[in-house]
């Protein structure tokens, strides 16, 4: 049996994510997803849920994330929405590197790692939403500098 | 998440089990908020961590520049590959010193 | 956190059913299902998959299962596939209950459990394949003659 | 699904805790299929059983019709709601004496 499709929803509110977790850890482990894609479609989630949840609604008012992923055999698909103010993730520079330990920032590297570890990436706005979406080969580790 | 804390060979040791990520980082960010007395050398043990997000590297680097910052040394060892492509990814393998094993990681210091 | 949608594929082996049934719980687990519409999930799914591999698959081929489940707030909206032989479950008259117990026949309950506990249902072949809709109320026990 | 059987004021009580479907039907259809000798009554205690399917109804039936044919009292006690649903629902209360507990379902035996 494969888990083909879920469509979680959750309300703006860093208590959901211990429940999102768990939904992702019975998803990867029922689809017996590999150790790497299973970490990153973690990874992605996590990194902008709370994105989304700490910069999204200025003014606190209450909002809606949704995380849907789809299994294609050979790829996870996966989208992140929001109802926050509108933010194209990847319109930002990457960080910065290179420098010293004492010139690292601390901070910034969410979006990054997400975006390094996807096959591809997108963002578009639609009907008052943020929409995220990232594609995670299930096969060999096509993406970034990562180590075997 | 759980930490430990012990000392051998004159090197402070932390070790964390399970997940440092949003919810659990700042236990682990106050348990090193402090420089030990006694300029020991400070390993970061993550053998049995198994999952890092960007708010557990954030932890890691203020960690690091404190450490620097007093003169002290501070390695980390033993990191599974999928925490161990995060720290590649984030470019922290070039700033921190990474060893495959506590072995090595005490060697490094001696 | 809801599970809004969660889509299933397995194949039509009835050692399949353990992990379909962990993954139902999981559904009504995470999202607070009340026990009667819990259960009535679970029953329908049983009931159906189980007809559609003993009856479907008349030449023993191997064949595909889809169970699909959409959260809609007050109602679960299930709905059945299968690439068996062609068959409409609520075509066929109802088991006749009223005899003594030597009158009973043994079998024949399954679809008449299910049809009875939803509130709607609906068959169509589509696409080569057997297409149950059913729904289940969350509210208020809605069909039956079901005991308070 | 566990099946346990013991006596009690001369009537066999056999209880089943878990899931009765499919895949553990056959298991109550084997221990059900010999009646016992010395004419006891037989009591099915579901005080454990969470979930019945048609395919546990089918046994139950089984086993109901065989004590009939062999002049042995069965009656069935402590259904949880869902599962008294599903016996109401296949006309089952109306064929087998259905008891609230077990000690109403001994008196109806004595
Ligand atoms: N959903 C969002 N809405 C508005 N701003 C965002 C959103 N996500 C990220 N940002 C901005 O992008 C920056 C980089 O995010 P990230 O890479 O996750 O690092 P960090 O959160 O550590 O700063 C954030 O500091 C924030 O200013
Ligand atoms: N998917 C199916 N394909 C073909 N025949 C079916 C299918 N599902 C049910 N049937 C037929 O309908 C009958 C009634 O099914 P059901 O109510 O589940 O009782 P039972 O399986 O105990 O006979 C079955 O005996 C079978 O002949």
């Amino acid at each position: 049996m494969i888990i083909r499709e879920i469509d979680l929803r959750l309300p703006n509110q860093l208590s959901q994510m211990e429940k999102l977790v768990a939904a992702l850890e019975f998803f990867t482990e029922t689809c017996a997803i590999p150790p790497k894609p299973a970490y990153r479609l973690t990874l992605a989630v996590d990194e902008f849920v709370n994105n989304a949840v700490d910069y999204g609604y200025g003014d606190g008012r209450p909002g809606e994330i949704g995380v849907h992923v789809r299994h294609l055999g050979d790829a996870l698909e996966l989208t992140l929405t929001d109802d926050g103010d509108p933010f194209d993730p990847f319109n930002a520079p990457p960080p910065d590197l290179t420098g010293s330990l004492e010139e690292r920032r601390i901070g910034g590297l969410g979006v990054h790692l997400v975006r390094t570890m996807a096959d591809s990436f997108a963002y578009k706005r639609e009907d008052g939403r943020n929409v995220v979406s990232l594609r995670l080969a299930l096969g060999e580790a096509p993406a970034s500098s990562a180590p075997a | 998440m759980q930490i430990d804390r012990f000392i051998e060979q004159d090197v402070i040791i932390t070790t964390v089990k399970g997940r440092l990520d949003s919810s659990s980082s700042h236990k682990l960010d106050d348990f090193l908020a402090e420089i030990p007395a006694g300029n020991n050398a400070i390993l970061l043990d993550f053998a049995e961590l198994t999952y890092i997000s960007s708010a557990g590297l954030r932890v890691v680097l203020k960690a690091t520049k404190l450490a620097r910052s007093h003169g002290v040394a501070l390695a980390i060892c033993s990191l599974v590959p999928q925490v161990h492509e995060v720290f590649d990814v984030s470019g922290f393998t070039t700033l921190i010193p990474i060893h495959p094993d506590r072995g090595a990681a005490l060697a490094s210091f001696a």
